[in-house]
């Protein structure tokens, strides 16, 4: 029955993803085709709106390539036998992704300056890495989570297979177990960038001009009710437009993974 | 078959293991010596698999020693001299445990190249070789979740040979094959063998274990019963354990009726 | 509850160390900060046991093979997990509420709640989440086990019942623990549309005083302690569920 | 003092301002600019300085902290004085203006005074300075939703009777769209709690806060605030008027 | 042994299957008669347990009919129909296929107090049983991890047993067994054919096919070659290809040398 759900929705579903994703920008575009006034106001906003969603899109993509790599390195080292490696990486974990990202984004501003003095030169800090930071943070222990449980998901006979032909831990990780583990931990991964990635609209905190916070300037600035709501729906449309492809790129990826490798 | 050097390469002594309440050996003392084969038999459950384990330090016995070319596995403390002594020590499990996001030929060539350094393209004519042998050369780029029983097992002994070990543990390798393919897998670790390889297998085909030991082993209950050579323990059943276990499949009732094939 | 001498103490106290909690002294601000922390903990408490629930509906439908189950929970997983939460539960409030208001002849006829419309947007986002986990649980459990339970009999819902959901459950408890975890913190896009949870009233006190760090310290306590407490009943679960056979 | 001597140094003066909408602060879309009396008197302030103007954005979160970072120099940013503040932050003295909150509802809700609210759900922005009044004074359900536009979605969907805001800012959005709002008025004579809005600085600037109050009383005196005030169209310039007479007498 | 009814229960007539390129089954023909032993013997590869997972609908053949006690398995179009087929037809698996997260007694209870609706008490009652007959008493609250292949083997056949089918599949059941144990395990077998169960084996022991069997069937590439009573197919030889294969072991270099045991 798995299979079958692999292969999921196939003619049909190619149709339905792809209503999916114009689904929201279609909707927008009706109704400013139907209220020529709204849709002017909507135009003449909408730079102002993409420049700050650029921010969104650095901040998550950085964040997660961040987050992945150190919480993959964590998520192996909270397994690790020697307890002064691990019992620091469990406590980091722990720690940080208990936190509200809300809070952890606000500490960034406290833990680094706003401007730094290089040879007499005021250099800014630029606000966009206090928040990469922020969100990298939970997102590394997110992922650590995510890869010790995979690690954990795999069956002990793998690993003596690996042992019993001379491999050590490290390399029998890197090209046997991790490798198994990838599918499996593909779609949570997938549900830590969207997380992280609308954790992204906390940014103003720090005083990133972002999308969510820009919509809410446009809004307030148009002062019209109806423009109010279809910002917002710019604003999900926007962050669709982000997320989706990487999702539908992990789906796919799964899918090549699977690829006859099931035992 | 018996031109070969007489010093012990696999050597335990007094090896007690126990998973958590269950005791699994209590006492074993076996000595294989360079270029022999020794065949393990033995009732399921007695602790064969175990022992082979053991000589590849995947377990470490809470007591007893057990020497291996020299080395002390049960001393081993860290994992660099575990690694070094599973690349002379190869072993062949009884579930196989291919890697099953690898395809066949990935699966023999990825030790090879990754912990002995051999390039690629050098591995990979040598996995092809080991998959002539046995036989599968159409199945390389299969995985192994596409491969029958039988398959799935040549590979695994694949697998093992193309590391070139001095030791292979073989654990029940011919379970999954029809008398044909054994026939052709005997002659493989026969020929290996004769150029030098030592092994230790474990099994439960009789006619197998007859043809290709040196020394017959009989476990039973985590300890052992009873060694000899093939004709000593298969032909003068002098135990009379043993000649129960052997004639078991006729039942017990009549080994004078299953002289069969 | 919070005595006054103790309250005056406290926040004596804290000031010395330059925090501001002054606040706790007055009259409302410091009765819906108090209440913050009661409905935040009672959102949670509602919240686990409905995206659990939620969640497994949605990972059955998405492992059914049946276009009809899978497609339409498919296509929301993708809309709620891709787009932001709080402009969700705005647009929710705001909009869809606005609607069955009008349906139902005003809003003093609506039954729906702010915290309603909380519970609804983030349960079911949480729930996606949660779906996407135990899906990936089903597939990686092998084929082999589910085609044995298919040869003794078992119908694809006794599998999903009794092989693959105990099997996925255990390979991605920590992921839904992860998800559990975000549910906790996401409680707070409550403040958008006015419950009253524990940043609402902050942000309430916090822009009137300024005492911004005294209230976040508050809160990273409070979010970490009631995490903490859902990290260790995974943990604890985890323990609980391991079979022998798996990991190093 | 430091923080004086760090804007001749830099050549700039670094203004936090908060975006809560027109006649304070707004974005104009054209040319993506910051607009608004706030802005304005901003900008007269560093041109009295001889600096350049740079602004910053700033949020109810983090004006407190950027300005004690440093981030910005000043904050003019709908901050009324209260003793709170008073005890982290200096302030320049005058205030550059005084507002109060009024009350948008429906023409048919029948309320006709602030006393009226006992017991209803009122929308406000969050963190309001009219939601402690409110509540204690008049006995309301307060809902803050986290803007402006919000709170008056929130009011059109019926999920309180008024909204309360700047008495300014609800003036004028009901002056020009009156199609959005033809069943909507403001309701109550009266401002809620007028208040003193005051530039904000960092503890123990004082000679910055004294130089700066220079300004604003100057800015007074000259009919300045007056002329900013009218071209951003703020509905009650009383206060202005009434502070420009009495400080030119003072002088 | 042939005082049975002479009914077909199962029928397989020129199955054909592929799984993607690879043509597996090419026009498989077989007739098994209620209260039959029937054995597939046949060189790794060949499709044999491709043939029993064709009788039991986990695979649909491209063409041909498959008929089980008057059920037309190729043409079972709802799911609902296909587990009623299978409640009449156990199958075990040659990699055994454990549930890996229950422990033995409840590997065994599952299908019959979740498919049935036999009492817990009861189906207990019955698993315990069956652990006796396959001598696994002591492990009864062990998890798959925890036991040794052949164990694990043992507990996959009393599990099908458990659900007391008309119709037997066995895959290579006593792969991993000892004699001694395949003795018990044929015992166990034949008592339940006995009482009327029919099966079919796939197997690699010449011995137990030829103890067990009322028929003999000889797959290769996917086709059956030969098929007769044990004493044809073993003795008579007159197929010479089943004579290489049968005398396989001894290498097919020396028939005469081989006939050891
Ligand atoms: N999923 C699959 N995809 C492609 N080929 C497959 C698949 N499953 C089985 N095969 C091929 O079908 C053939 C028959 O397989 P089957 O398992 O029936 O063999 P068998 O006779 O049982 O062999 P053995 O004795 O080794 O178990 C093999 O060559 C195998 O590689
Ligand atoms: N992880 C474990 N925990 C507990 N008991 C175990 C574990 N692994 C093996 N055992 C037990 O140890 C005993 C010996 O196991 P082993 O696998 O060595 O047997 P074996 O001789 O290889 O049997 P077979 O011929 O059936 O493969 C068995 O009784 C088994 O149940
Ligand atoms: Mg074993
Ligand atoms: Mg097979």
């Amino acid at each position: 029955m798995t299979t079958v759900a692999l292969s999921e929705p196939r003619k049909s579903g190619h149709l339905l993803r792809n209503i999916g994703f114009a689904a929201l920008p279609a909707l927008i575009l009706l109704w400013s085709l139907a209220d020529l006034t709204l849709g002017r106001e909507l135009v003449e906003w909408l730079p102002y709106l993409a420049s700050g969603f650029l921010m969104n899109v650095v901040i998550s993509l950085s964040a997660m390539t961040l987050g992945t790599v150190v919480g993959t390195v964590f998520g192996i080292l909270q397994l690790v036998p020697y307890r002064p490696v691990r019992y620091p990486v469990v406590a980091y974990v722990q720690a940080f992704r208990n936190a509200p990202h809300l809070v952890l984004i606000f500490a960034t501003t406290y833990i680094f300056p706003f401007e730094i003095v290089v040879f007499g030169n005021y250099l800014p800090f630029p606000d966009w890495l206090k928040a990469v930071i922020g969100l990298a943070i939970p997102a590394s222990a997110y992922v650590a989570e995510i890869t010790r449980g995979a690690i954990l998901s795999i069956p002990t006979t793998q690993w003596e297979a690996a042992k019993g032909l001379g491999f050590s831990r490290s390399q029998a990780l890197r090209w046997i177990i991790l490798p198994q583990c990838l599918r499996r931990s593909l779609p949570p991964w997938m549900n830590i960038l969207a997380s992280i990635t609308m954790g992204t609209s906390l940014a103003s905190l720090v005083g990133v001009h972002e999308l969510l916070h820009a919509a809410t300037d446009a809004s307030t600035a148009v002062r019209r009710l109806d423009f109010t709501i279809i910002a917002y729906i710019v604003v999900m449309a926007a962050f669709f437009t982000l997320c989706y492809p990487i999702a539908r790129l992990t789906r796919r990826l799964e899918r090549r993974f699977n690829a006859g490798s099931r035992i | 078959m018996n031109m070969k050097t007489d010093d012990a390469i696999v050597r335990l002594e007094d090896v007690h293991l126990s998973f958590g309440q269950t005791e699994v050996l209590r006492g074993i003392d076996l000595t294989v010596n360079r270029g022999n084969a020794v065949s393990i038999i033995g009732p399921s459950g007695s602790g064969k698999s175990t022992i082979l384990r053991c000589i590849n330090a995947l377990v470490t016995p809470q007591r007893g020693r057990i020497t291996v070319g020299g080395t002390r596995v049960d001393q081993l403390a860290t994992e660099s001299e575990r690694i070094a002594l599973r690349k002379r020590v190869g072993i062949v499990f009884q579930q196989y445990n291919l890697f099953p996001h690898l395809t066949v030929l990935d699966n023999i060539v990825l030790a090879p190249t990754r912990i002995l350094g051999v390039a690629r393209g050098e591995a990979e004519k040598l996995a092809r070789e080991l998959l002539e042998k046995v036989r599968l050369s159409e199945k390389a780029s299969a995985y192994p979740g596409q491969l029958s029983g039988g398959q799935q097992q040549r590979v695994a002994i694949a697998r093992a040979l193309a590391m070139k070990p001095e030791l292979v543990l073989f654990d029940e390798v011919t379970s999954a094959l029809d008398p044909e393919t054994v026939g052709e897998v005997l002659w493989v670790i026969r020929d290996l063998i004769r150029d030098g390889m030592t092994s230790i297998l474990v099994t439960h085909e009789m006619r197998f274990a007859e043809e290709i030991s040196d020394t017959v082993v009989f476990t039973e209950n985590g300890r052992i019963v009873d060694d000899g050579s093939p004709e000593e323990i298969f032909h003068a059943f002098d135990n009379p354990r043993i000649r129960q276990f052997v004639g078991g499949l006729a039942g017990g009732r009549g080994m004078e009726r299953g002289e069969g094939i | 509850m919070w005595d006054s001498g103790i309250t005056s103490l406290f926040v004596d106290l804290t000031n010395r160390l330059g925090l501001n909690y002054e606040f706790l002294a007055t009259g409302y601000e410091a009765e819906i900060w108090r209440d913050g922390f009661i409905t935040t903990l009672y959102l949670i408490a509602l919240l686990i046991p409905v995206s659990l629930i939620a969640g497994l509906l949605f990972a059955a439908c998405l492992t059914s093979g049946r276009l009809w189950l899978s497609a339409p929970v498919r296509v929301f997983v993708e809309i709620t997990r891709n787009t932001p939460t709080l402009v969700q539960l705005m647009f929710s409030f705001l909009v869809l509420n606005t609607f069955v208001s009008n349906l139902v002849g005003g809003a003093q006829n609506n039954p729906l709640t702010p915290f309603f419309w909380v519970v609804a947007v983030v349960g079911l986002h949480i729930a996606a989440l949660h779906a996407e986990a135990i899906r990936a649980g089903i597939e990686a459990v092998p084929a082999s086990t589910v085609e044995a339970a298919r040869g003794i009999g078992f119908s694809k819902l006794q599998i999903l019942r009794y092989v693959e959901i105990p099997l996925a459950f255990r390979a991605s408890l920590p992921a839904i623990v992860n998800n559990l975890i975000n549910l906790v913190k996401l409680t707070t896009v409550g403040n958008a549309i006015a419950v009253s949870e524990i940043t609402y009233a902050s942000i309430m006190v916090w822009t009137q005083r300024d005492n911004v760090v005294s209230l976040m310290i508050v809160i990273l306590l409070f979010f970490s302690l009631i995490n903490l407490v859902v990290a260790r009943v995974g943990l604890w679960a985890e323990r609980k569920l391991a079979v022998p056979g798996y990991g190093l | 003092d430091a923080t004086l001597d760090r804007i001749k140094a830099r050549g700039a003066l670094t203004v936090g301002v908060i975006l809560s909408g027109a006649p304070f602060g707004y974005i104009d879309p054209t040319s993506q600019t910051q607009k608004g009396y706030n802005l304005d008197i901003a900008k007269a302030l560093a041109d009295d300085l001889g600096v350049k103007l740079e602004t910053v954005t700033v949020t109810p979160p983090n004006r407190v902290q950027f300005l004690q970072q440093g981030k910005v120099d000043i904050l003019i940013a709908n901050m009324q004085y209260t003793e709170d503040r008073a005890k982290v932050l200096d302030w320049v003295p005058t205030p550059y203006d005084r507002s109060g909150g009024a009350a948008v509802g429906r023409k048919d809700s029948g309320l006709k005074d602030w006393a009226d609210l006992k017991g209803k759900p009122v929308c406000v922005s969050q963190g309001s300075n009219y939601t402690q009044p409110l509540i204690e004074q008049y006995g309301a359900e307060v809902k803050g939703l986290p803007s402006q536009p919000e709170s008056l979605l929130a009011l059109q969907g019926g999920n309180c009777v008024v909204a309360v805001h700047v008495g300014a800012t609800l003036g004028l959005l009901l002056q020009d769209r009156p199609e959005d709002w033809k069943d909507y008025a403001i309701l109550f004579p009266t401002e809620l709690i007028p208040s003193d809005s005051v530039i904000w600085v960092r503890k123990g600037e004082k000679e910055t806060a004294e130089a700066l109050d220079k300004t604003i009383r100057q800015l007074h005196t000259s009919g300045k605030l007056l002329e900013f005030a009218k071209a951003n169209r703020l509905s009650n310039t009383e206060y202005l008027e009434q502070e420009r007479k009495t400080l030119s007498a003072s002088k």
